[in-house]
Formats: structure tokens, C-alpha cells, sequence
């Protein structure tokens, strides 16, 4: 797919909380086709230890506006930046880059994310609710404070919460949420974003159930464009670029032991 | 619209902007950006006899004003690329140079031989300056007896426009450039990175998974300047200078400190669009300060004595 | 509240945190802002033996997270620092050090000598790398033989704590360290500065009036974190980090390396009370990772083989 | 002089035209003494290429209100932050540095001040006033855009300008005004600040006729604080740091070829 390297403005600055936004930003120009799983790299301007672009899933995007969004955690300097950018701003990107998950045809999808790994599972479910797959939602958190948007997801598909501490939802980790086994629904495919250790817990369950899993991975880069190698992950065939040849992987090429 | 040609032993470039080895791909993952025929020549990733895996994973790590990288010289060898990438790229119209690394002298006369045979390349540079593997890259760079062996070498078997990437890791790089001048290296490059370590406090681990990697970008431009000064002092053939270029003012710092021509490496990863800037940015200057040719400038800085 | 009380040769510091010399003046540049006598010790601008004028202006150029200065060792000579700073500083209540500098033995061995017999100075830091005067200096830091040199004659005169300073601008910083240590250097320091450049491309002129300068900043850390780390595995003595520590996340990375304290240098003149800050961060790190002291985390980077 | 290191709140934002600003500062703790001369360090935040603190010469001194300004044109990439920060920010000085003008105890001085120079001369005009001396001021200039708060220094002085082209004042450069040469009036002491060409035109005209004179000197600075020797100016005594021995001379001290 062409990559385009183009000035967003800075539409809606949606602070969640004071960890996590979503930056509604917009295009003068048509938007090119932008696949769920597809990232952007950011341009921070004026940081002296910000000096590569950041890298942040599509959250969704609007064809008809012309708006891409991204949701941000902050996790040091850039991100933060970011979080305090104010609406008339500018913000360059490179888009889209990476591959981005496989939609089936027909059936149901089970979509599973924690912490801003929800971040890609919006476009996501509204990608595969268009294609005439069912997509349920698990959103998983620490307490209720980390659960967003519950609104902007069951426009798309159905959601089902878990915390840690039982807030909000069921009580537990989300491989646990009790519409993983419930005899009704056979999911297809399953796919999660979020921290590893829960990336992990989610492709042992579905290798378990012998369900096929995509999972969307982080990795430091510098290009985002596969020109550096510096974002490299360990699969089956060898060192493959997260940038490139993922984020999205199917756990069968990973070398996960799960 | 002033003269950017510029000459490299019998190679002709339209001008005197080139993409460094490692951070331009194949110039492939670029075109969607911008014509990259419009450079002066692009050096393409390392390549190595064998198939090399790199690296493990993290192989980054951002610093003030810079980055450390770990790569590890990973490729799929010289016959992949002779075979799956060379029908890719030949069709280039600009100069396409191979960037030819290894770990024993006989690695790299097995790549130079190869690439000698490629219409299309019409030059290689010789990485005798990688930090990041084991074994060979860094070290025949930093005494004058094994870049001036390993360079001897690769003449003999390589007869066209050959270029030696030094090391900025070296008490005296003036020496280094003059050993392999003396061996018949058509060209010096420098500098390829430093060697640097980052460190993650809070975990008390270090962040690549080498340890130690090579830092570049700007943070290193006052140093990659004073190396090329040094060296246009030091021998007659022409320099490629590079190291933190982030714009066309970098480059032009460059061409009065005594390079011929510029690569530019981490800069192509905030701006892909970057080298052309560059090209645009000298030729302005160039007009606006009234010079007819890039070889008005070359060396020409103004020192008092 | 941790022990940060750390030990060089027989020497004692109440905390490891030192100021580097050529950026803290004779401390008293900095009374104004802090008590300076809650600083592990105060490294005092280079003394030599004649009266220095310096280089001609100007001295100084900013870059990318750096800069680079070209100052050459200004200083009143050994006799005034004895008769007339001197007094004005011995009252410090931590160890003021005095930074030797020269360009031939003689000069080194005549200001030793004198540092010697002043009861207050309980150590001095040779410096044997810097890049800034045209005669000795770092020239003395760049081969293993004359490092050795230099050591030797200072060790028959000097009877206190000698710490010699090291240039980074070398192959191998580890075998001039040993060849130091060898001599009966207790501790060594680095890394003084980069040797660097800086252009005005308008005025296509060197900024600096030496042309080359020292490069020091937060663009040099990552280098001089690597030579620290590579030291630490060469020698037994103890080892003084520095180089572009602006915080104390900074400082905790030089101890992981292996240092055993830490000098601060252009981050006084961003933040004239950066030092004291980065005492407190120390502290704090250590209560939040529950160490009891400073010497915990000495050397401790977690490296996997 | 005792230095402090304050965080000031940006009061106003006065852009003179798009190359020229004077901020208007405010302290929250009470001023300490400063004298006409003296200048501040600025901290201009999160900017790779502003590694370093930034000289400004105090412009003005409000002890009731404890408020301090700049005068700040744009040279580059941090006087270009500062003429944008926006009222309400924060900005981190250190000052008072360097000494100040030499004010006599009477008779009348002369100002002659050009481009961003004539920012330490209304602090001084105001301070010579209120030491009964009377201070006339030329305020010079390539033409009428470059002529700023004339207002302001005619409530210390009286003003003279002279422009290049003629367009506001007298026609020709700073040292060729009328009044210099003004039978009626006995200038005791000639101060300037300026372009280094201008200060020595200045220079040589108060030797000749056998005037006290004072010049301010910029020169390229680390510290400001006399602890890094970068700032040097070549004197009579050798070289002397224009942060601490300055940024002040009086023009027998220098070894200027005049
Ligand atoms: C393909 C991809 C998609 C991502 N999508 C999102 C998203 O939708 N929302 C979101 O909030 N975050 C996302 N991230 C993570 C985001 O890129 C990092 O949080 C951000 O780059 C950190 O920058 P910083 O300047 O805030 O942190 P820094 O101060 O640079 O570092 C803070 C911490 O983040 C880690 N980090 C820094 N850079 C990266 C990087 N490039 N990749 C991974 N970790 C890094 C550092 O190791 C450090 O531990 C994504 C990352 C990748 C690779
Ligand atoms: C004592 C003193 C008082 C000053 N008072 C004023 C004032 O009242 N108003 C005002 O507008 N300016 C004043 N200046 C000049 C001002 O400090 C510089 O214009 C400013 O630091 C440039 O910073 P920059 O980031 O915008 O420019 P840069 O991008 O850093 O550089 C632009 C140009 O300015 C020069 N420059 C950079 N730093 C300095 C420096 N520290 N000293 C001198 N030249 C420098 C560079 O060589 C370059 O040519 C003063 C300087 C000194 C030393
Ligand atoms: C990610 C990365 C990979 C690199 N790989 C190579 C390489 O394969 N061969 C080589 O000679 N230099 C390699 N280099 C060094 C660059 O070509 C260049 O010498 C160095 O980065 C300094 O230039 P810069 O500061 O403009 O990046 C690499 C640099 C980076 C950042
Ligand atoms: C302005 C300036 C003057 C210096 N003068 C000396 C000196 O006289 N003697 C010395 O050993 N090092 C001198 N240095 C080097 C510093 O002590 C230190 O080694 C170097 O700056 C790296 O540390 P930093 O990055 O924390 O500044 C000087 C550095 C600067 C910036
Ligand atoms: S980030 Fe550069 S190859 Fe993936
Ligand atoms: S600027 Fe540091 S001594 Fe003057």
C-alpha cells in the first residue's frame, strides 16, 4: 500500500483521563485506503529527547471527514506532548504502515484488548461489523478507571468488561470473561492488543480452544517504513520487521512459547 | 540552477547527495515518497557473504539528539542479493553502491567479487567500520595494518570505484584514511557511528540487547565535521562526508569542511523526503551566495593562521 | 535516607556526586545558589604552571544537545591559585580537587608538586586530555606510553589521591586506563571532552577561533556510558564517571556502568543548583529500589551472556 | 551581587512587528536590587537547538509591581520561541549578572542606542533621571520600522533618532545627530549598545572629544556566571569575561583600534 506523509490538523484533543487521550485529527487532503492493524508515525516537533517520529495504532478512521484517530497512553515524553497538543495544531504523519489483521467473510470475532491495546480494536470491530462479521469486545482493566469509550465500541459490536479488581464487569483477566466459553457462540478468529503478558494468556487460550489468533505487536522503531531493521521480532522464518512484515501477526508464525 | 555534479575517480554524480548504507533500505521503501532518482546515488544496505539473522531484539535505543543501533549487519547474503534484489534496483537511474561488510578478509573479497560483476553497481564501499557485530566489521577499521590489508584485498579483486568506510572509533583518522589511500581506495567515507551504551535505569539492564551500539544523528556532527577537516587534510582522494546531516545547512558544513559528496542516514527516518530537501536546500544556497558550481565550496572553509 | 558515602583510594566523600573542572569555576561561582559543601567534592578549573591567557575569542558553539568549547586552559598559573584562591576556597567543608594540567612533564610535575603541600586539596585530577591547547594535553591521554609517562613522574611527586583524566578521542580507552593504573593511579576519570567542530555556513568560517573545540553535553552520554563500562572491566581502581549527566536518572546509569561517583559538568550552567538536585534523585532512587547505599548499585548492570 | 534563579509569569507579549517583542515579566517574590546594564539568563524550554540559556539585557525594572522586561529580537531559534510564548507561561531567569553602567551624581549623558541594543537604555535613561542626570537619547535605525517606544523612553529622556534612509527623524547614522554636536549641552558620559560597527563609530567620537564612554558587549555565553571563561573579551589587562567583568566596559579598557 502507497505511504503518504501528510499535516493533520488537530480536530478534538479527547482527554479520557490524565493518562490516556484520543487526538481527533483531520486531513485537507482525501484519505488514502487505511487497513484496521495499520499504524502512523507521528512527528513530535521541538523535543530534544523526542527525536524519532512515535508510533500509534489507527483508532479509527472517517472516511467521509477525512479524520484519523489515535488513542494515546502516555508512556514518557512524546506521548505526553501529545496529550497536551492543542486542537488547530499541527501533527505530521506517516500513513499507513504495516500490515493490518485479516478480515474473514462471515461469522463471529472475538476482539480482546487491555490498556491503550484497545487502541486498534475500534477501526477493527467497525471494519469487521461491515463485513458482516460479529465482533464481541472484551475490554479488560485494572478497576473501571481503566475502561473507555464502552459507547464508541458497542456501536460496532458487542462489549463485555473485565477488571481486576471487579469494578466494572466481571471480576478477573480477560481470557476469563465467561463469553469465552459460552456454548452459543463459536468465535473464528480471535484478536488482541495489549501487554504482552496478556497477548500471551490470549493466544494460549485460543491455541487451546484451536481458534485462529491475530495479535498486534510493539516493538521500538525508528523508521516505521522497514528501511532501519531495528524493530525486528523472532518468527518461524527468522528475524521479521514489526513495521513491515506486522504489527499484525498470526501466534502460529511467533516463536511465543505458549 | 548551479552545477551539483560531481566526480568520485571516473564515477560521475548528479549531485552530491547520497543516502548512507543502513537507513535507506534498497531505496525501494522510499519510492513512495519521492523520485529517488533525483539523488546523487544511493548506498544500499550491508551485504554480507552469508545470510546474517542480526541482531536479537531490542536493537534501538533513542539518546539526546541521537540513536544507538544494534542491527548486526542483517541481510540475506550476497546471492540473495544478486539474485532477488540487484533485479529490483538495477533499473535505478542514479548510482546504486553496494555497502560490502564481513567478518574475514575472504568475506569480503567473496562480496566484492560478486558485485564487481553487477553493471549496474558501479562502486562499493567497503564497511570496515560496523560496531555492532562480533567479529571483523569494527576492528579492521581501527589500525592501519588491517584496513590497509583488508583494502588491498578487495583492490585486487574489485576494479571499479572503490570506497572505505572508516571509523570514527580511532585515535588518529587521518592516518587510517592515509593507509588506505596508500592501498588504492578511490574514496574515504566517514563516519559510520560511535560506539555508545544506553542504559535503562529502573531496570538496571542495559537497553540493547548487545549492550553496546552505534550511535548517529546530530548529536554526532560536530565530531563526524572535525573528522572529515581532519582528513581533507590528511590525502588527496575525494571524501564522503557524513554523520548527523539533518538539513541542507548540515551539508553544506560538510562540503567547506573538505567532503565531495554527503550521505545522509537518521534523518531519513524523522523525514523520508529528506535527501531531496537537501539536494534543493544546497542548490539555494549555491544561488543565493552566487557560487556557479557545489565545487566552488568544497573545502573551502576560511581559516585564519 | 541511603548511605552515600563512597571511598577513593583513602579518601572520603560524603556522597558521590562531584562537580566537573572548567564548569564549576573555583566553586564560589556558585555560592549564591546553593551550599556547595553538601557536594561530594568541587573538581576547580585546571591550574598550570605559567599563567595561561587562553584562546582568542570566540570560545564557544552550541550544538545539537552540546557544545563546544575552545577555552585552552585560561587560568592565572599554580603560584596565584596558592597565594590568592587558595585561601578563598580551603574552607570548603568537601574535598576541593584541583584539575593539573601542562604541556610538558616539567609543567605537570611543578604544579603537583605545589598542589601537594596544600593541606585542603586532599587530591588532584590530571588532566591529560584536553583537546584545546596546541602543546601537550591531549596529546599526553592519546597513546598508552605517554600516559604512562606522565602517571609515573606525578606518582615519584604527588603523595595524596591521583586521579588521572582521560580523553575519549582514543582506539581503546581501557589500555590507557590500565596503563595508568599500572603507574599507581588511584582512580581515573572520564571522559573529558570530543574532539569537534562547528561551521557558520553563511559566513563559511569556523565558530570556534581554534577551528576544533570540546564536544560535552547530553550528546556525548551515551559514549562516554560505554567507555565507563569498558573501563570498569580493565581496572581495579575505582572509576569517576562523567559526560552529559543532566539528572540523576543520569548519574544512576554511570554507577550501573561501574563508576563508583559521578562529575557534573555543562549541566551547571543550565542549572547552577543541578548538582544538589542530583544528589536528592539519588537518594530517592535508592530509597524507592530499597539499596541501602550507594555502593549497592556500583557496577550492578544486569547483563544477560 | 547576589544572583537568584526565579521562575517569572509572562504578564505581556508586546510584539513591536514580527521581528521585535518586549516581555513583560512578574515575580511573585520581591525584585532584588538591579542595575541599569545588567542582564538575565534565560531557560527557553524543550527545544534541541536551545541546549544552552539565552542573555537578555533587563529592559526595564518595575520594583513596585516586581515585574522586569526584554527587549528581544529574533536572531534565531530561541529569541524566536520567546517572541511567541504566550502570557501566562513560565520562564526561568537567572540575575542580575554581569555589572551595570557607571551612573554619575549629575550633569547630563548621552544614549545612543541601535537595532536591539537600545534595550538596556531605558532602564538606564530611567535610572540616570532619577539620579539627576538628564539623559538624551538617539535612538538609531536602518529606517522608520526599526525605530521602537519612543513613547516610553521620552518619559525619561529626552529622545533624537536618526534613520539610514531618512524616514523618521534625522537622515544618516547614530554619530552624525545634530546634538551631539549642540553647543548647549555638555554630555558628561557617553553609553551605547549595539551593533558592534555602530559602538565603535560611538566610541571614536567620544575619544575625540574627550568624553567618558561605556559600551555593552554581547559576546557568546555558557554560563553567564563567570564559571566556564567562554565569554572573553580581549582588554588592556588581558582577557576578561564580558558575563562577570562586563557585559560593561568602558572603552580606555578595551583594546579596540579606534
Ligand atoms: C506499532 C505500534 C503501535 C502502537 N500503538 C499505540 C497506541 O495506539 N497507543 C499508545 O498509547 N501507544 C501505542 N504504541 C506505543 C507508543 O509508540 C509508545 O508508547 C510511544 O512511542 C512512547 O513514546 P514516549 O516519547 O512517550 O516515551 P519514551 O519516553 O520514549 O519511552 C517511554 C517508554 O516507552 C518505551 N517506548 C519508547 N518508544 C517506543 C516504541 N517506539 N515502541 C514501543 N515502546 C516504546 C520506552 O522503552 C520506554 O520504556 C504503539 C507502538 C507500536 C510500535
Ligand atoms: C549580555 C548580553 C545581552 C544581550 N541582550 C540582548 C537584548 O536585550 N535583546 C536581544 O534581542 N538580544 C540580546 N542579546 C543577544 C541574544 O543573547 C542573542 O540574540 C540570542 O542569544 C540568540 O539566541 P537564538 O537562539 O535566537 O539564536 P541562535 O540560533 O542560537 O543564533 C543566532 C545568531 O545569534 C548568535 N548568538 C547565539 N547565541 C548568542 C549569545 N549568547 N550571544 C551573542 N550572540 C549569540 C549566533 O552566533 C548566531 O549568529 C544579548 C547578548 C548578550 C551576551
Ligand atoms: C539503523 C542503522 C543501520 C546502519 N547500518 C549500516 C550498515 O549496514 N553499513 C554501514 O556502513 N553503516 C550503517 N549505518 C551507519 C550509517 O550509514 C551512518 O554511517 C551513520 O548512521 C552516521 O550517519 P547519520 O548520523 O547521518 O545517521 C547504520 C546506521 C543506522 C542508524
Ligand atoms: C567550558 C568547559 C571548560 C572545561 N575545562 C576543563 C578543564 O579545565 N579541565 C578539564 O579536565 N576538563 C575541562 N572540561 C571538561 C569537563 O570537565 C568534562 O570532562 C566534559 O565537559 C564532559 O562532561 P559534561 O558533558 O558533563 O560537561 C571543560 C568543559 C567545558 C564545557
Ligand atoms: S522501524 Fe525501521 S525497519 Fe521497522
Ligand atoms: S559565559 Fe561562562 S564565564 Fe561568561
Amino acid at each position: 500500500m502507497k505511504k503518504y506523509i501528510i499535516d493533520f490538523k488537530v480536530l478534538e484533543n479527547k482527554k479520557l483521563n490524565d493518562q490516556n487521550t484520543i487526538l481527533v485529527l483531520q486531513s485537507d487532503e482525501k484519505l488514502p485506503e487505511i487497513l484496521a492493524g495499520q499504524f502512523v508515525e507521528v512527528l513530535v516537533e521541538d523535543s530534544p529527547s523526542t527525536f524519532l517520529r512515535r508510533p500509534f495504532s489507527v483508532h479509527n478512521v472517517d472516511f467521509h471527514e477525512n479524520t484519523l484517530s489515535l488513542f494515546i497512553k502516555i508512556a514518557g515524553i512524546g506521548s505526553k506532548k501529545l496529550t497536551n497538543i492543542e486542537v488547530g495544531e499541527n501533527l505530521n504523519l506517516i500513513f499507513p504502515l504495516g500490515n493490518g489483521f485479516s478480515i474473514p467473510n462471515e461469522g463471529s470475532a472475538l476482539l480482546i484488548g487491555g490498556g491503550c491495546g484497545i487502541g486498534p480494536l475500534l477501526f477493527l470491530a467497525k471494519c469487521l461489523m461491515e463485513n458482516n462479521v460479529e465482533p464481541h469486545i472484551i475490554l479488560g482493566g485494572r478497576s473501571k478507571e481503566d475502561i473507555f469509550e464502552v459507547h464508541e465500541y458497542s456501536k460496532y459490536g458487542t462489549v463485555h468488561i473485565t477488571t481486576d479488581d471487579g469494578s466494572l464487569g466481571e471480576k478477573g483477566f480477560v481470557t476469563k470473561h465467561t463469553i469465552i466459553d459460552d456454548p452459543d457462540i463459536k468465535f473464528d478468529i480471535i484478536y488482541t492488543c495489549g501487554p504482552e503478558i496478556m497477548m500471551k494468556a490470549v493466544a494460549k487460550m485460543a491455541k487451546s480452544k484451536g481458534i485462529e489468533c491475530e495479535v498486534s505487536l510493539e516493538n521500538t522503531m525508528a523508521c516505521g517504513i522497514g528501511a532501519c531493521l531495528c524493530c525486528v521480532t523472532e518468527t518461524i522464518d527468522g528475524n521479521k520487521c514489526v513495521c513491515t512484515e506486522g504489527p499484525v501477526f498470526n501466534i502460529n508464525d511467533l516463536k511465543w512459547q505458549i | 540552477m548551479a552545477d551539483l555534479k560531481i566526480k568520485i575517480n571516473q564515477l560521475e554524480f548528479k549531485n552530491p547527495v547520497l543516502t548512507a548504507s543502513g537507513t535507506f533500505g534498497y531505496g525501494l521503501e522510499f519510492d513512495d515518497f519521492f523520485d529517488v532518482n533525483l539523488l546523487g546515488g544511493i548506498l544500499v544496505k550491508a551485504t554480507t557473504n552469508a545470510k546474517r539473522e542480526g541482531n536479537p531484539y531490542p536493537r534501538m535505543a533513542e539518546t539526546a539528539s541521537g540513536m544507538l543501533n544494534a542491527v548486526g549487519l542483517q541481510n540475506k547474503g550476497v546471492d540473495y542479493f544478486v539474485n532477488e534484489i540487484y533485479p529490483l534496483i538495477k533499473g535505478y537511474q542514479t548510482n546504486v553502491i553496494a555497502n560490502v561488510s564481513g567478518s574475514t578478509i575472504e568475506d569480503y573479497i567473496v562480496v566484492a567479487e560478486k558485485m564487481n560483476e553487477l553493471e549496474n553497481i558501479p562502486a562499493i564501499e567497503l564497511n570496515i567500520s560496523c560496531p555492532n557485530v562480533k567479529q571483523g566489521g569494527m576492528a579492521f577499521g581501527t589500525s592501519c595494518a588491517s584496513a590497509q590489508e583488508v583494502t588491498k584485498a578487495i583492490r585486487k579483486v574489485y576494479s571499479k570505484t572503490l570506497i572505505v568506510k572508516l571509523s570514527p572509533n580511532v585515535t588518529n583518522i587521518a592516518e587510517i584514511a592515509k593507509a588506505v589511500e596508500s592501498e588504492g581506495a578511490d574514496s574515504v567515507s566517514l563516519i559510520n557511528t560511535l560506539l555508545g551504551m544506553a542504559i535503562n535505569a529502573e531496570t538496571r539492564k542495559p537497553i540493547l540487547s548487545t549492550v553496546t551500539g552505534g550511535l548517529s544523528g546530530p548529536a554526532i556532527k560536530p565530531i563526524a565535521l572535525r573528522m572529515v577537516w581532519q582528513v581533507s587534510k590528511a590525502v588527496n582522494i575525494p571524501i564522503i562526508g557524513l554523520g548527523g546531516i539533518m538539513n541542507a545547512t548540515d551539508a553544506i558544513e560538510f562540503f567547506l569542511a573538505g567532503a565531495t559528496a554527503i550521505q545522509i542516514g537518521t534523518a531519513n527516518f524523522i523525514d523520508p523526503t529528506v535527501s531531496l530537501k537537501v539536494v534543493n536546500g544546497i542548490n539555494e544556497y549555491l544561488d543565493r551566495h552566487k557560487f556557479a558550481s557545489i565545487n566552488d565550496i568544497i573545502g573551502k572553509l576560511e581559516v585564519k593562521n
